[in-house]
């Protein structure tokens, strides 16, 4: 046989080697996009194991995918994933406990079941002749796809150009929150609250301290618990709101004490106190 | 002059229509169109009959042609009438004394505000009794039948709110459908045997028939007769119809419609002739139900209950006549027409006798009336006389007739049948001196009269509105009352010698029903005074028993045969036991079944598939993942299947 | 070593894609699961191309990327509104198809 | 190509559906309006056809004939013959009463909900069943036939389900669940009896290669066409049975009472009066001719099976304490009536039949009509809650009377003829079977009646006490049937005259002759 088929079903070495390193490592990307988590940790790993896809892409004489695969899909995709997750919630960490009975074992055993047969079937496919991407890369990659593109799959190529705008618009379409009635104006707001009797009066205010302006403190009802109402609901629903009272309390016990020590002096200078007074003004 | 025929139901048709639609503006005088109307028929009647007498015996038939009724390949059904002798007396007795009713209940209905009503519903009559008469096919003449069903039901219910009233309606109805079913099937023999149902060609060719189909037909013919005439064993429906007004009972109930079962089997002479057993059947009908009646009639203190057994026992005397062929024929019409007068007379008398003692039936609080009420006293005591035959009065003669040919029937049964009919003179002649003495002679009993007695049922809405306990002041009746009630005494005196002599009446009926002189055993004059005996009898019982000593206001308990007879012989009760309750256990049963068994094998199934759905759809629990398990398995299922075809 | 050990691998993701698809509840991992199974055909395709020594392959699987782009778009933007509807991206929670 | 009448006549009403149903929901009576014109449009069209048609003509007339489905060599035939005029005129006619009766029975209950429009549903549902009823009757090809027989239920359903009486004994939502499962019921019988006629449709297709009925009549006729004895009574008893349960013949009758008692006045009149037809106008139609042997074969059993039916519906009748499912099972009984004049075999019992489909037609669309004037004003169907209605609203009193009587068969109403006219037919061919169907009339009368007495004699209830008697709506609704009552009670001359030489065809297709009598006497 000829040096061309040779290279065409055995392959150098060195691919051999990028095969088995990059082969595990994509491998157990996908196994980490399943088993972890954290949506944003199945995001990376995923993104992990596109880019090792890229490269194989690339070893398979498909350049042009290969750097397709890179840039969109890892570039623009994986993105618009982490995107959504960080929407949606970065630490919204879904427990992997399993609700519906039986559904993960039966999940397993299909899987593997599968797997097996897709082994068997490609075992036995009789897969000898790899007459490789030489000619067909002839006249470079890209131009060869084009040529095929522009000719043959001419009508696919427009009808996912449709697609793809139709996908657009839908995602518009479905994102797109359109405001059914007119917003309430404050009038109809306090009408509203006199009539529902929950709050009349306005919400309180979050525990503001000077030292920064910390919306996410909850103020603190007289026994020092925080109060849920004085923060906003956002906050409240990503669970960022930063409980205080403890350190409140200290600081008020570390006031006190300052105070006392003060009041050693005080007595004797009341004077000045009062200039101090007049000074401020 | 055929023309006019059609007039005759036409012109009582019309004034039903017009009194039913109109509405209550004609109210004030609605009872008028109606006597008008009804008097109308009447006088076309009348010369429609000048118009026969003026041709010869043979051409006295008319036949009026209107329209082509149910034409169905061989089953032709024609509107045509018929008017010979036999229904042209009909037609004058119908008419005649339909007419003094319509009078009299002017007067009689007068406070009823829905007496317009009332009168739509006798024109209604008329008219339909007219069809019957009139009819040329055994088809028409059912409608007829049928539609003085209809308006007996209407008038025996006439005052509904009463479930007395509403009930005796529905029992006289469905009675009447029993024995329309015998009519029916009659007419259906008559078509699978003739190919036809009109008079003509049946009667002409009657002979040539078998005589097996011959007599289902005459049987069912009589059927038919027992339900409209009150014949045993359909007659319980009679007596309860007296809840109607009194003038329905007088024209409905006793002059007219329940004579209709007469007029078929003598229209259909020509079957039964060719039919002896069926005949033999007919006769017997009529012995028992002319003895049946006359026992009921005696027991009952109701005076209109009273007069409805006489009125069965009468007509099971005509039924016996009819029975006897050609021998009988004649005779059984001419009682019926002499009976139309005087029973008429006497119901109408009993109506006037209530009008005057607030609608009291019950005859034990009467007597002594003949002061109070002369005219009624009169025309009643004439009527009375009529009935039992006395020598002279019209009843004489007829029943005198009718006995007669029971026993020129000859051999036992002659002598069996003429006995039952002198036995039934005699107890006429005993319930209706009963009734007489109890009425208007004796002590004056509805002085401070005690409670009404329970067993008899005020008959008029006028009780309630008049109050309970108010004493009754007896005053004779108002002439528009009283004038019918004379006319129809004046017909029940002189109608029979005005018939019988030089046999007016059998010349002019012969040609239709045919006639043959039976050779009776006895000779007439030994009948007559075997009749005048038992009569004589009867009534010096009921003189001993009601007109010696005073009558008790309450009735006494009665021997064993007395109170059987109050309660109808228990005849009744058998029907309510056999037919009602078990008719209701039948139905009731029967809804059960349709409910478990015919419904509950495919509601069963139902639940079946119900059942093996619902586990089915537990399959589908609505988490898409589920579904994407089972669809992964599916691919990998189909993944092995390829494989396997690859592999073999 | 024979390139058939691609497919090998392909065939490893995409079941390993399938699995996740089945276990995982939050939406968002789900679909990446379905992005790993597409990557593991695309991965066949570009195999097959290389296989039989003309672009056909590369073109499927270009055609894939498009299709799969477009279809996440549309995908997460109805996660997204999931999520803003009933606050969850947990796909049992959208059991809607039950009676 | 003349003017397609036959198609006109059925696509009017289904155009006036769609335009009905369109009528926006706050136009309620606009949409009454809109229908009512329909139907009394489709009466004028029924009247030209009934002008049109020649009775002594061939035996099809007005006929049309386009290819439809090629494949099965399905064509859309329509023709009528004598009984077909008859029925449709009967159709056309009794709708716009139908109509006019219901016109307040589907007004929603709480007025101003705008999505919600019952009142277009329901006359548009009302007149889609007139359409595809009117369309069977037209249709000469079994096909064509087949799938308007089915189609019928869809509206039918609705009509049970979506709008029953506001009247009920245990509260509004025991209604709806007895008006769902009477619905469904409804469904279940006649799907389940259309199923097995499909099969038997796909049967008559396979042995003879088309569903043209005029064809496969003239090819049984000339012998061209054989069928093995098995297989035509295999086919006969597919299409009788889907026939069977829609006429309803005992048995299968079971889903009329629930049907008729759940389903408003109205269309419980619809049911009964006009969709039930279908059944005995196709067992007419397509079992006789398409299997006169069969048919013949099956005759005792069938006729057996109707006279249980009017015993059994009449005694049933009788034992009812619910107004309408009295005069359903009264219905029940009815078709027996039906279905043995069309098996006697005789021209009597088979014009009496057709004649009987018509009269019975009328006479339960007065009665029931007028019934459910009744409850609409009381509110409730239970007999035992009545009393006395004749003194308060004697109109009413009267016309329920009449209808009654109609329904008893009183001779000079309608149906007397029609319903003697079964008998004869039965009793010069099988007298035994003629005699027990005879007593049918006096279990007739009793429940008639029985619930005549009970409903509207006797002393005056207090709840009725204030009711009001018929208005001037419901006068026009009644009146008009009643004259008909009795016009064709007296003179239904020219409803035989279009019947007889249709039932003659169909006399001669299962070669039958009425018995001769024993004395020719006949002039």
């Amino acid at each position: 046989m000829s040096a061309q088929q040779l290279a065409a079903y055995t392959t150098s070495t060195g691919e051999a080697f990028q095969f088995w390193v990059l082969g595990t490592v994509a491998v157990v990307g996908a196994l980490s996009t399943v088993f972890m988590r954290k949506a944003v940790h199945s995001a990376l790993s995923l993104a992990g194991t596109m880019i090792v896809l890229a490269v194989f892409y690339l070893a398979n004489g498909a350049y042009f995918l290969g750097i397709v695969q890179i840039v969109v899909y890892t570039g623009a995709i994986m993105m618009l994933f982490l995107f959504v997750v960080m929407l949606v919630g970065v630490t919204a960490a879904d427990s992997l406990k399993e609700t519906i009975k039986g559904q993960r074992w039966l999940a397993l055993l299909s899987g593997l079941g599968f797997g097996i047969l897709l082994f068997a079937g490609i075992g036995n496919a009789s897969l000898k002749e790899f007459d490789g991407t030489g000619q067909a890369n002839a006249n470079g990659n890209v131009e060869g796809l084009a040529s095929l593109i522009f000719t043959k799959y001419v009508f696919a190529f427009e009808i996912t150009g449709a697609l793809l705008i139709t996908a657009a618009v839908g995602a518009m379409v479905l994102t797109h929150r359109e405001r059914t009635e007119r917003a309430k104006t404050q009038r109809e707001l306090a009408e509203q609250r006199v009539r529902e009797g929950r709050h009349v009066p306005p919400l309180p205010a979050p525990g503001v301290y000077a030292r920064h302006n910390a919306v996410d403190i909850a103020g603190l009802l007289p026994d020092g618990t925080p109060s849920e109402l004085t923060v906003s609901k956002t906050l409240r629903e990503r669970g960022q709101i930063r409980d205080v009272s403890t350190e409140a309390l200290n600081d008020l016990r570390a006031l006190e004490q300052r105070a006392e020590e003060r009041l050693e002096r005080t007595e004797i200078r009341p004077a000045t106190f009062k200039r101090t007074e007049e000074a401020s003004k | 002059m055929e023309k006019l025929i059609a007039l005759l139901i036409a012109a009582p048709l019309l004034g039903a229509a017009v009194l039913l639609v109109g509405g209550r503006r004609l109210d004030r005088v609605g009872h008028w169109i109606g006597t008008l109307l009804s008097t109308a028929s009447f006088v076309i009647g009348l010369v429609l009959f000048a118009g026969l007498l003026g041709r010869n015996a043979e051409h006295r038939t008319l036949i009026q042609h209107l329209w082509t009724w149910v034409p169905v390949e061989s089953f032709q059904a024609d509107v045509t009438f018929r008017l010979d002798q036999l229904s042209m007396t009909f037609v004058l007795l119908i008419t005649g004394v339909g007419s003094l009713i319509h009078l009299y209940s002017v007067g009689y209905m007068a406070h009823d505000e829905r007496r317009r009503r009332f009168f739509g519903y006798l024109n209604l009559f008329l008219a339909a009794m007219l069809l019957l008469v009139l009819a040329d096919n055994y088809l028409l003449l059912y409608v007829g039948w049928e539609g003085v069903g209809l308006a007996s039901y209407l008038l025996i219910g006439f005052w509904q709110h009463k479930p007395s009233a509403a009930t005796a309606a529905k029992k006289a109805f469905l009675v009447n459908r029993v024995g329309d079913v015998g009519l029916s099937i009659a007419i259906m023999l008559l078509f699978t045997t003739f190919g036809t149902f009109a008079f003509g060609p049946v009667l002409d060719h009657a002979g040539s028939a078998s005589e097996g189909k011959l007599t289902a037909i005459a049987l069912m013919l009589l059927l038919a007769a027992c339900g409209k005439s009150a014949q045993v064993p359909l007659q319980s429906w009679l007596g309860d119809a007296m809840e109607g007004p009194t003038p329905v009972s007088a024209l409905i109930h006793a002059a007219t419609m329940v004579t209709a079962g007469v007029y078929l089997i003598v229209r259909s002479a020509a079957v039964f002739n060719a039919a002896p057993d069926a005949q033999l059947v007919v006769t017997v009908v009529g012995a028992v139900t002319l003895l049946f009646g006359a026992i009921v009639g005696c027991a009952k203190d109701d005076i209109k209950k009273a007069l409805a057994g006489s009125t069965m026992s009468q007509i099971g005397y005509m039924v016996l006549a009819a029975g006897l062929g050609p021998v009988g024929y004649v005779f059984a019409i001419m009682h019926l027409v002499t009976h139309g007068f005087f029973k008429a007379g006497l119901f109408l008398g009993a109506g006037s006798v209530m009008h005057g003692m607030n609608d009291e039936v019950d005859m034990r609080k009467y007597g002594g009336l003949r002061t109070y009420m002369p005219v009624t006293f009169v025309t009643f005591g004439l009527g009375y006389l009529a009935i039992i035959g006395f020598p002279g009065l019209s009843g004489f003669f007829s029943k005198d007739k009718i006995i007669e040919a029971a026993f020129a029937k000859g051999g036992t049964e002659g002598w069996i049948l003429g006995g039952a009919a002198l036995l039934g003179a005699a107890i006429t002649a005993f319930y209706m001196t009963r009734v007489m003495l109890m009425t208007f002679f004796g002590e004056e009993r509805w002085r401070s009269r005690p409670t009404r007695s329970p067993e008899a049922p005020s008959a008029e809405p006028a009780a309630e509105h008049q109050g309970e306990h108010a004493e009754p002041h007896p005053h004779e009746s108002p002439k528009v009352m009283t004038i019918p009630m004379i006319v129809l005494a004046v017909g029940s005196v002189f109608g029979g010698a005005f018939f019988s002599v030089g046999d007016r009446f059998l010349h002019w009926l012969e040609p239709v029903t045919g006639h043959s002189e039976g050779d009776s055993p006895l000779s007439a004059a030994t009948v007559t005074g075997a009749t005048m005996v038992c009569l004589v009898a009867g009534v010096a019982i009921a003189w001993a028993q009601y007109g010696r000593k005073p009558v008790p206001a309450v009735a006494p308990r009665g021997s064993l045969l007395t109170r059987a007879a109050r309660r109808d012989l228990y005849q009744d009760d058998l029907n309510h036991v056999v037919l009602v309750r078990g008719g209701e256990h039948l139905t009731r049963s029967l809804v059960y079944v349709d409910h478990t068994l015919v419904d509950g094998v495919v509601n069963g199934t139902a639940a079946g598939f119900g059942g093996l759905s619902g586990r089915l759809r537990r399959l589908q629990n609505g988490f898409a993942r589920s579904y994407a398990v089972s669809m992964f398995g599916g691919a990998a299922l189909l993944v092995a299947a390829t494989l396997l075809m690859r592999a073999v | 070593m024979n390139p058939v050990n691609y497919l090998y691998l392909a065939a490893l993701l995409f079941t390993i894609g399938a699995t996740g698809v089945l276990i995982r509840r939050n939406a968002i991992v789900v679909f990446m699961c379905v992005e790993l199974m597409l990557n593991a055909c695309n991965l066949a395709f570009v195999v097959f191309s290389r296989m039989h020594g003309n672009l056909d392959g590369q073109i499927i699987a270009f055609f894939t990327m498009v299709v799969a782009a477009a279809e996440v778009v549309v995908g997460l933007a109805i996660i997204v509104s999931l999520f803003r509807t009933r606050h969850s991206a947990s796909v049992d929670d959208a059991s809607l198809m039950k009676l | 190509m003349s003017f397609p009448l036959l198609t006109a006549t059925a696509a009017l009403p289904a155009l006036g559906a769609v335009a009905t149903a369109a009528v926006p929901a706050a136009r309620r009576t606009a949409a009454k309006w809109l229908a009512l014109l329909v139907s009394l449009a489709t009466l004028a069209l029924a009247v030209v056809v009934l002008v049109r048609f020649d009775p002594d003509g061939a035996r099809y007339q007005l006929t049309e004939s386009h290819a439809w489905i090629k494949a099965f060599g399905v064509r859309y035939e329509l023709g009528v013959d004598g009984i077909a005029v008859a029925l449709i005129a009967l159709t056309a006619l009794l709708i716009p009463f139908i109509v006019l009766a219901g016109w307040h029975d589907a007004d929603p209950l709480e007025t101003g909900s705008r999505r919600w429009r019952p009142t277009q549903g329901f006359f548009a549902l009302i007149l889609a069943v007139e359409a595809m009823v009117i369309i069977s009757f037209e249709a000469t090809d079994v096909f064509v036939f087949y799938i308007f027989f089915e189609a019928m239920l869809i509206p039918m359903y609705f009509l049970i389900g979506g709008f029953g009486d506001r009247a009920h004994e245990h509260g509004e939502e025991a209604a709806a669940t007895q008006r769902s499962y009477a619905a469904v019921k409804f469904l279940l019988y006649n799907l389940v009896g259309g199923l097995i006629m499909l099969a038997a449709v796909i049967g008559l297709y396979v042995v003879a290669g088309n569903f043209s009925l005029a064809e496969i009549a003239q090819a049984r006729a000339n012998g061209t066409l054989h069928m093995a004895t098995s297989t035509e009574r295999w086919l006969f008893l597919g299409f009788f049975f889907a026939f069977a349960v829609k006429a309803p013949l005992w048995p299968l009758h079971t889903w009329l009472p629930n049907a008729m008692q759940e389903s408003t006045a109205p269309v419980a009149v619809l049911i009964t009066a006009v969709v039930d037809k279908v059944g005995t106008f196709a067992m007419l139609r397509f079992c006789l001719q398409l299997f006169p042997e069969a048919s013949k074969w099956a005759t005792p059993v069938i006729l057996v099976l109707a006279v249980i039916s009017i015993v059994y519906g009449a005694l049933l009748a009788v034992g009812q304490r619910d107004i309408k499912r009295l005069v359903a099972y009264a219905s029940i009984s009815h078709f027996g009536f039906i279905v043995l004049g069309i098996f006697a075999m005789t021209s009597q019992g088979q014009s009496g039949a057709t004649l009987y489909m018509v009269n019975h037609g009328i006479s339960t669309a007065a009665l029931m009509l007028v019934a459910g004037f009744l409850i609409s004003r009381r509110g409730s169907r239970l007999i035992a809650d009545y009393g006395g209605v004749q003194k308060v609203a004697p109109v009413l009193a009267g016309t329920f009377l009449i209808g009654g009587l109609a329904t008893l068969s009183l001779p000079g109403l309608a149906p007397f003829v029609s319903e003697f006219l079964v008998l004869v037919g039965t009793f010069t061919r099988y007298p035994a079977i003629g005699v027990v169907a005879t007593f049918g009339i006096v279990l007739a009368a009793l429940y008639t009646l029985v619930l005549y007495q009970r409903t509207m004699t006797g002393p005056v209830k207090p709840e009725v006490s204030a009711m009001p008697d018929l208005r001037a709506r419901e006068l026009v609704v009644v009146a008009p049937l009643i004259v008909l009552l009795i016009f064709l009670g007296v003179y239904p001359k020219p409803v035989t005259d279009i019947v007889n030489p249709a039932v003659k065809q169909t006399m001669s297709d299962v070669q039958k002759k009425d018995p001769k009598p024993e004395v020719e006497a006949a002039k």
